[in-house]
């Protein structure tokens, strides 16, 4: 067993363990800081995965900004909402969410069925990916490959999504903004 | 070796309890987390995959571009939850039924 | 202009000018809609007064014989290879259905009188009243399938409306429960409509016809098709003839009504308001009795003569059964309604019979129950627009507060208990001899019918001792001793001609008769060739 | 049908007919002008009648023993079936043409003065429309019409009993009344209908007429054969069922007769007009119409029925304290006699009774009337709460009310049937005629003229209790209230003159020359077939003799009961009286022992009537009522039930789906999910 393998099984672990948390916790600051501790994990695979530029921005984003934007609604909430959940029975699985919980469930086998089915490794154009070398090594530096397609192959998608997260922003701003009439 | 097979089912993991928070909880915020579980969950399994083009990078741009469209739809959804938080004074979106007949 | 076509349609023709005036007129309304009833019933008298009588003129399935007929061709499409749709504009009356119009007529005047208390949209009411007055005569004259069907379902849609929007407190069940009723019944009477217009064919010019007088002739039906007589097809494993029978028979049934399909007339009659309720009892109720007579046993004879024993059943059950619910009523409303129910059993009774007497007996059995029973509604009416109540228990001595009133009421209940001298008694008596000279129905049928009579007896003089004898005792008080106010004008313009005609066919039942009685016996005869 | 007739004969049905519709014409201008003022209206329908007997006595003496007359118009054409309007006229129709009329004449003078002057009062205008009805019953042809004026001799009735309709008990007996006669109505109409399946026609000539249809039909082999059709013999029974039950309802016949009694709380001049003269006996009438429909069976049945009702009756009859009441069982009584002697084919000396009965029963009614005023006169000036009817509380009129005393006690002496009365003559017929029919039979059979004289002997006991506590002693409202003012007299002469004109009517000569034997009487001659045997057996000589005894005997012991008990008036000191006196302990014997047995009795069979007869009849109305609640309530629940049912069915299906567009996000999020899945499940599987 390579350090990669052990490195991968213990990112996973952390990550799907701190997401269960997330679901199963009734408090929310806790779930929201486990959170925190999914991404990291998540962060952690993308590097095993030669995509260290991802997972940088995974850690600037999500945890620098997102996070940061769901805590403060959270505060900004108030503390009703909280108390509204500590109210609930502190179990792992009420009986109202069994359906929920058997439905995921099911979801899950199926999604597993179909990528044992589909025989992900073996898949032709990854075969073909192999074969011409077009496969990341683990020594490649992929962030100037990464700029320059930014700046050519997908300067239209970029553009689109600049303009895209600046519409988001203004509404949001516009959306959270106090009514002066309320 | 870690395989696909490895990246694929951890996602489907995480996307399956995404799911489930979302189908599950009563709380505005905590569905929005499972939105971004299941969020991650997509980005997982596009890293995972950007692996096998070196050239176009593919994968690790559309990555880039779904982490940050995921940043800026939560920001109009805090907005919105906000929003709703102000009228009715919860974000249970169960009790939100206005519009129900 | 053909002056049976006139007055099926005069009454559109005043309800688009009630809907063209302005509503500052609204009071104009209920005169403009008084004149059109009252042209109606001139037209209709002087129909009556220039049919022809006499064995050629019996009508029933002769098409020759039929009289004031207008036959356009209406709607007309060539469809190639199967013939083509022929869809006739054809109208025309026999014995039987002249004095349905003058009757019709008259009532439709009495319920216009009642209208005068309606009080809110007096253009909607005017109009929809109209329409259905319209629709009520084109049922009444139609001889293409097609036609009546238009005009059944034509009738239905104004009383909805009727009896949803200006009726009393659980409006809307009961118009609901009455439309929801009538259209089970008519939409299979659609299927086997058209049924028959597939098995039927013109011989003059070898195309399909919804013509009813035509599918009377067994000649006429096309080999192998559904309803043909020879080479009986089957529904079901049910002989299709009887299965269309039934069909037909269930959906007049709902209209007349026969138990158990009687639970939405209660409901209506208590629900809508008094105008409404006249039509309803007057004249919707002889729709059905007719439609059983023209249609059900006109096109399948010979299902009617091997299940008279059915219905004749169902006549006396509705007689009795009727009658004793009438009995534990204590709302005076529903109390005629469901007598309503016990009367016309006697129609299905005599019709059962199919004997002359029976069917003679059923159908002024049809005349004077639409004067009596809108005359008991008016009424009923009456008393409920002074004081809002209808309870029995809540009334006591009328008689020393309005004695003209409680003369119009002893009039009514004593001609519908079959009084000799009105016109029920003749209507009862006869249909009860039809019923036992039968060779179709068991002689007790009649015996059990007559016991009818007697419990109609007792829920009227029940009634009357009730309510209108002994000292005056109110559940209101002095308020409504003010309110019980004596009859006025229109009111007694309203029920002196029920009282005079009811009296009239009583002791001239040859008013009614002459002119039935060729159709009857064209209708016997017809029966019996099966 | 229309043969022309005769000129006289067309004349003569004029007159019958003028005499029907006048009353009928009073009617309807008492009803449209004149209703308002009862002294107006009084007088237009008196001077109806008035005429109207006129007519009445000229139609009688054309018709009387001539030949029939019978003149009819088609009225209505049904199907093929013609019905026709038309009058017939013989001996039964034109004297009860008389009858009705000239009772009705008196009736309405003392009507006149007995009803007061009410505002807007329509007494006479019931009382024309009534008898209108009964003249044109009478009269009529064909069985439609009899029915028609058949059920409306009971609507006026009806109208008369509830005359004062804001009294409960006079509106619970007319209701009652007009039920009870409805039931002898439907069996009267099923009966027709009957007929006329089974002969086609409606024409009581036809029917029942010499050598008419009935006649000519037999029933063999379980089938009732008649020369038009034939039916099921069963039918025949029911027919004559059904018109025993219109006999027993207008005539009050056991089991029907409850309503009489109860009808008295009319005015008394319509109890003397309707209820002692002539609508009960229309009952007699329509037998006598239709007498050709029973057969030998049928006709005992009527004969034990009659009997048993007059004895019944007229045990009752004994412990009755309200003067109409007593008159009402009498009347009971007497219409068993008639129904009685049609049943031992006594059809003479039936209708023979009925006459002479119309007249004395009225007189008595009358009578009563009087005295029922001046007691009410009594009660209002002294302001008194007595029952007026009470004849507990009368005694020693005789003085105050002397023409009126002598009217009652000739009427009575009619209803005991002693010599020199009408009465003598009508029911010693009958009782001579019921032993003779025993003769030929078994012992049972003497049953009935056992009964019959039993009967007899009870009449004169009652007839006599009541002249003797209303008439004789003391006034013992007196003897209660010692400061009672008494201003009474017989009253005016629209009072005195009708009860003089019945008395008279009520005495031999009115109907025979000879006062002791009926068979010369004129009106039982008119009835007989020409051929009748008469005085050929030992009962002609020996019943009226046994009778008469035993009548004066009663209404002697009656005295002594309720005179000579109280107070002594007999000379005490004479041998005779002690022989007397010695029969008084013999009587005083039987009073112990048969007079209470006869007053227990009478009272068991009142108890009985009320609440064996009567409750039987409660019982009927409320297994109808209950009936009628269930049938509501099967409608309600189940019927419409059903319906409910399947309505339900539908909106729960609805609600069902709707419950997942209920506005919650999730729950949609769900469906979608669970929906994808379960493709995705489906794919993978097949």
């Amino acid at each position: 067993m390579s350090l990669v393998t052990v490195m991968f099984y213990l990112m996973a672990i952390i990550a799907l363990g701190s997401a269960l948390y997330v679901a199963a916790s009734k408090n929310l600051v806790r779930s929201v800081f486990m959170f925190f501790v999914t991404l990291f994990a998540l962060a952690g695979l993308y590097v095993l995965c030669l995509a260290d530029f991802v997972a940088v921005t995974q850690v600037v984003v999500y945890v620098g900004g997102i996070l940061v934007l769901i805590l403060f609604a959270f505060m900004l909430s108030g503390r009703e909402s909280l108390a509204g959940l500590q109210q609930s029975k502190n179990r792992l699985f009420a009986v109202q969410n069994l359906p929920a919980f058997l439905l995921v469930t099911l979801f899950f086998v199926v999604l597993v069925n179909i990528v044992i089915m589909a025989g992900v490794d073996n898949l032709p154009w990854l075969k073909q990916a192999e074969k011409m070398h077009n496969v990341i090594q683990p020594a490649d530096v992929t962030i100037n490959n990464l700029g320059v397609n930014l700046m050519t192959t997908y300067l239209l998608p970029f553009e689109a999504i600049s303009i895209l997260l600046l519409m988001a922003l203004v509404g949001a701003a516009h959306l959270a903004r106090k009514e002066e009439a309320l | 070796m870690i395989t696909m097979t490895h990246y694929l089912v951890l996602s489907a993991g995480l996307f399956c309890i995404g799911l489930y928070v979302i189908l599950a909880k009563q709380n505005a915020v905590q569905i929005l987390i499972g939105i971004e579980l299941m969020l991650n969950a997509a980005i997982l399994n596009l890293v995972a995959f950007s692996r096998f083009d070196k050239l176009n990078n593919s994968g690790q741009t559309f990555a880039l571009f779904a982490i940050v469209l995921a940043a800026a739809s939560t920001a109009v959804a805090l907005a919105i939850i906000l929003n709703v938080y102000r009228r009715y004074r919860t974000i249970d979106p169960g009790k939100v039924n206005q519009l129900k007949d | 202009m053909n002056i049976l076509t006139l007055l099926i349609f005069s009454p559109a023709l005043f309800g688009l000018i009630i809907l063209a005036l302005p509503s500052s007129w609204r009071a104009s309304y209920k005169y403009i809609t008084l004149l059109a009833a009252l042209l109606q019933v001139g037209m209709s008298v002087s129909m009556y007064l220039n049919f022809k009588t006499g064995a050629a003129f019996g009508g029933f399935n002769q098409e020759g014989q039929y009289q004031f007929v207008q036959k356009l061709p209406w709607i007309s499409l060539n469809l190639g290879s199967t013939g083509k749709m022929q869809i006739d504009y054809f109208v025309g009356v026999d014995g039987m259905s002249i004095m349905l119009l003058v009757m019709s007529a008259v009532v439709m005047v009495i319920a216009t009188l009642a209208s005068w208390e309606i009080k809110s949209n007096l253009k909607g009411y005017f109009a929809l009243f109209l329409m259905l007055d319209m629709a009520v005569m084109g049922v009444f004259s139609a001889l293409d399938f097609f036609l009546f069907y238009l005009f059944y379902e034509l009738m239905l849609l104004p009383l909805y409306f009727l009896i949803g929007m200006w009726g009393g407190a659980r409006r809307e069940y009961a118009a609901i429960k009455f439309f929801l009723y009538t259209l089970f019944g008519s939409v299979f009477m659609l299927l086997v409509m058209v049924g028959l217009y597939l098995s039927v064919t013109d011989p003059a010019t070898g195309n399909h016809t919804f013509n009813i007088v035509q599918m009377m002739n067994p000649a006429n039906y096309q080999q192998g098709s559904v309803f043909a007589l020879l080479g009986q097809q089957t529904l079901f494993g049910i002989p299709a003839r009887i299965v269309g029978f039934v069909v037909l028979f269930v959906a007049f049934a709902i209209k007349v009504p026969v138990v158990p399909f009687h639970t939405w007339l209660p409901d209506a009659h208590v629900e809508a308001p008094t105008p409404v309720s006249i039509i309803l009892a007057g004249v919707l109720l002889k729709i059905g009795g007719y439609g059983i007579i023209r249609i059900c046993m006109g096109i399948f004879p010979e299902v009617a003569v091997s299940g008279a024993f059915w219905l004749g059943l169902l006549g006396v059950i509705s007689i009795l059964y009727g009658a004793l619910n009438a009995l534990a009523q204590r709302d005076l409303k529903r109390l005629i309604a469901y007598s309503s129910v016990s009367h016309m059993g006697f129609v299905l009774l005599g019709v059962a019979s199919q004997t002359a007497e029976g069917v003679s007996g059923a159908m002024m059995q049809m005349i004077s129950h639409g004067f009596l029973s809108a005359m008991l509604f008016f009424l009923v009416g009456v008393v409920y627009n002074r004081v809002h109540d209808r309870d029995i228990y809540n009334f006591r001595g009328l008689a020393t507060l309005m004695p003209d009133y409680t003369v119009y009421v002893m009039i009514a209940f004593f001609a519908s208990l079959g009084l000799p001298g009105f016109s029920a008694f003749v209507a009862e008596a006869f249909s009860l001899a039809g019923a036992f000279k039968s060779t179709l129905l068991p002689h007790w049928m009649a015996v059990c019918g007559s016991v009818g009579i007697l419990l109609s007896a007792a829920y009227f003089l029940w009634t009357l001792q009730r309510m209108f004898f002994g000292q005056a005792r109110l559940k209101g008080g002095e308020v409504w001793k003010t309110a019980l106010s004596k009859l006025d004008i229109r009111e007694k313009a309203a029920l002196l001609p029920l009282a005079l005609l009811a009296l009239l066919l009583g002791i001239m039942p040859s008013l009614a008769l002459d002119k039935i009685n060729d159709s009857v016996l064209a209708f016997i005869h017809f029966l019996q060739l099966k | 049908m229309n043969t022309p007739l005769p000129n006289i004969d067309l004349q003569t049905v004029y007159y019958a007919l003028a005499a029907v519709v006048l009353p009928f014409t009073a009617f309807l201008v008492n009803l449209f002008i004149s209703g308002k003022n009862s002294k107006i209206s009084g007088w237009v329908s008196t001077g109806a009648i008035l005429v109207s007997a006129v007519f009445a006595v000229m139609v009688f003496g054309r018709v009387w023993n001539s030949h029939a007359i019978h003149a009819q118009q088609l009225w209505f054409t049904i199907g093929q079936t013609p019905v026709y309007a038309g009058v017939w006229l013989n001996n039964l129709s034109v004297l009860m043409l008389l009858l009705v009329t000239v009772i009705a004449l008196p009736v309405h003078v003392y009507s006149t003065a007995y009803i007061k002057t009410h505002e807007n009062n329509r007494y006479f205008t019931y009382l024309s429309l009534f008898c209108f009805s009964m003249l044109a019953l009478v009269v009529v042809d064909s069985l439609v019409l009899l029915y028609a004026f058949w059920e409306l001799v009971g609507f006026s009735s009806y109208l008369l009993i509830g005359f004062w309709f804001t009294r409960d008990s006079a509106v619970q007996a007319n209701k009652k009344a007009f039920i009870m006669n409805r039931i002898g109505d439907i069996g009267l109409l099923t009966a027709i209908i009957i007929l006329f399946s089974q002969y086609h026609t409606f024409d009581l000539i036809q029917l029942f007429g010499d050598n008419g249809l009935v006649v000519k039909s037999i029933i063999k082999n379980d089938r009732w054969i008649g020369p038009v059709s034939q039916i099921a013999a069963t039918w025949q029974y029911v027919a004559c069922i059904g018109i025993f039950l219109a006999v027993a309802a207008k005539s009050a016949q056991f089991p029907l007769h409850t309503w009489l009694p109860d009808a008295m709380e009319g005015p008394t001049s319509v109890s003397a007009l309707i209820h002692a003269a002539t609508m009960v006996a229309a009952g007699v009438f329509l037998l006598g119409r239709v007498y050709p429909m029973f057969n030998i069976q049928e006709l005992d049945a009527l004969a034990v029925i009659g009997c048993f009702t007059a004895f019944m009756a007229a045990t009752i009859a004994l412990t009755q304290n309200d003067l109409k009441r007593i008159l009402a069982y009498s009347t009971i009584s007497q219409l068993g006699y008639m129904i009685m002697a049609m049943g031992i084919n006594a059809y003479a000396s039936s209708l023979f009774h009925l006459v002479t009965h119309a007249f004395f029963k009225c007189l008595l009614f009358l009578c009563s009337g009087v005295i029922i005023h001046e007691m009410q006169h009594i009660k209002e000036e002294n302001q008194l709460d007595i029952d007026p009817q009470n004849i507990l509380y009368m005694g020693g009129l005789r003085k105050k009310l002397p023409i009126t005393f002598i009217a009652c006690v000739i009427g009575c002496l009619a209803l005991v049937g002693l010599p020199l009365t009408s009465g003598y003559l009508s029911k010693d017929g009958i009782l001579i005629q019921s032993f003779e029919w025993a003769e030929g039979r078994s012992t049972w059979g003497y049953l009935i003229p056992v009964g019959i004289m039993l009967t007899s002997c009870l009449t004169a006991f009652y007839v006599a209790r009541l002249i003797f506590k209303v008439f004789f002693g003391k006034f013992r409202l007196k003897e209660i209230l010692p400061d009672v003012h008494l201003h009474i007299s017989d009253g005016g002469w629209q009072y005195t003159l009708p009860l003089i004109f019945l008395s008279l009517c009520s005495l031999f000569p009115l109907f025979s020359l000879n006062p002791f034997l009926y068979e010369h009487a004129w009106l039982y001659k008119g009835f007989v077939p020409s051929n009748y045997l008469a005085r050929e057996s030992i009962y002609h000589t020996i019943i009226p003799v046994i009778i008469n005894l035993a009548s004066v005997f009663v209404a002697y012991w009656a005295y002594a009961v309720y005179i000579q008990q109280r107070k002594l008036v007999f000379p005490q000191t004479s041998f005779l009286f002690r022989l007397s006196y010695n029969q008084w302990y013999i009587d005083a014997f039987y009073r112990k022992v048969i007079a209470n047995a006869a007053v227990q009795l009478g009272q068991v069979l009142f108890w009985l009537d009320r609440n064996v007869v009567d409750g039987l009849v409660h019982l009927l109305t409320k297994v109808t009522g209950w009936l009628s609640a269930l049938t509501a309530w099967t409608d309600r629940y189940i019927v419409d039930g059903t319906l409910h049912l399947i309505a339900a069915i539908a909106s729960a299906i609805g609600n069902f789906f709707r419950s997942f567009q209920g506005g919650k996000v999730q729950y949609y999020l769900f469906s979608m999910l669970a929906v994808i899945l379960a493709l995705f499940i489906i794919k993978l599987l097949i």
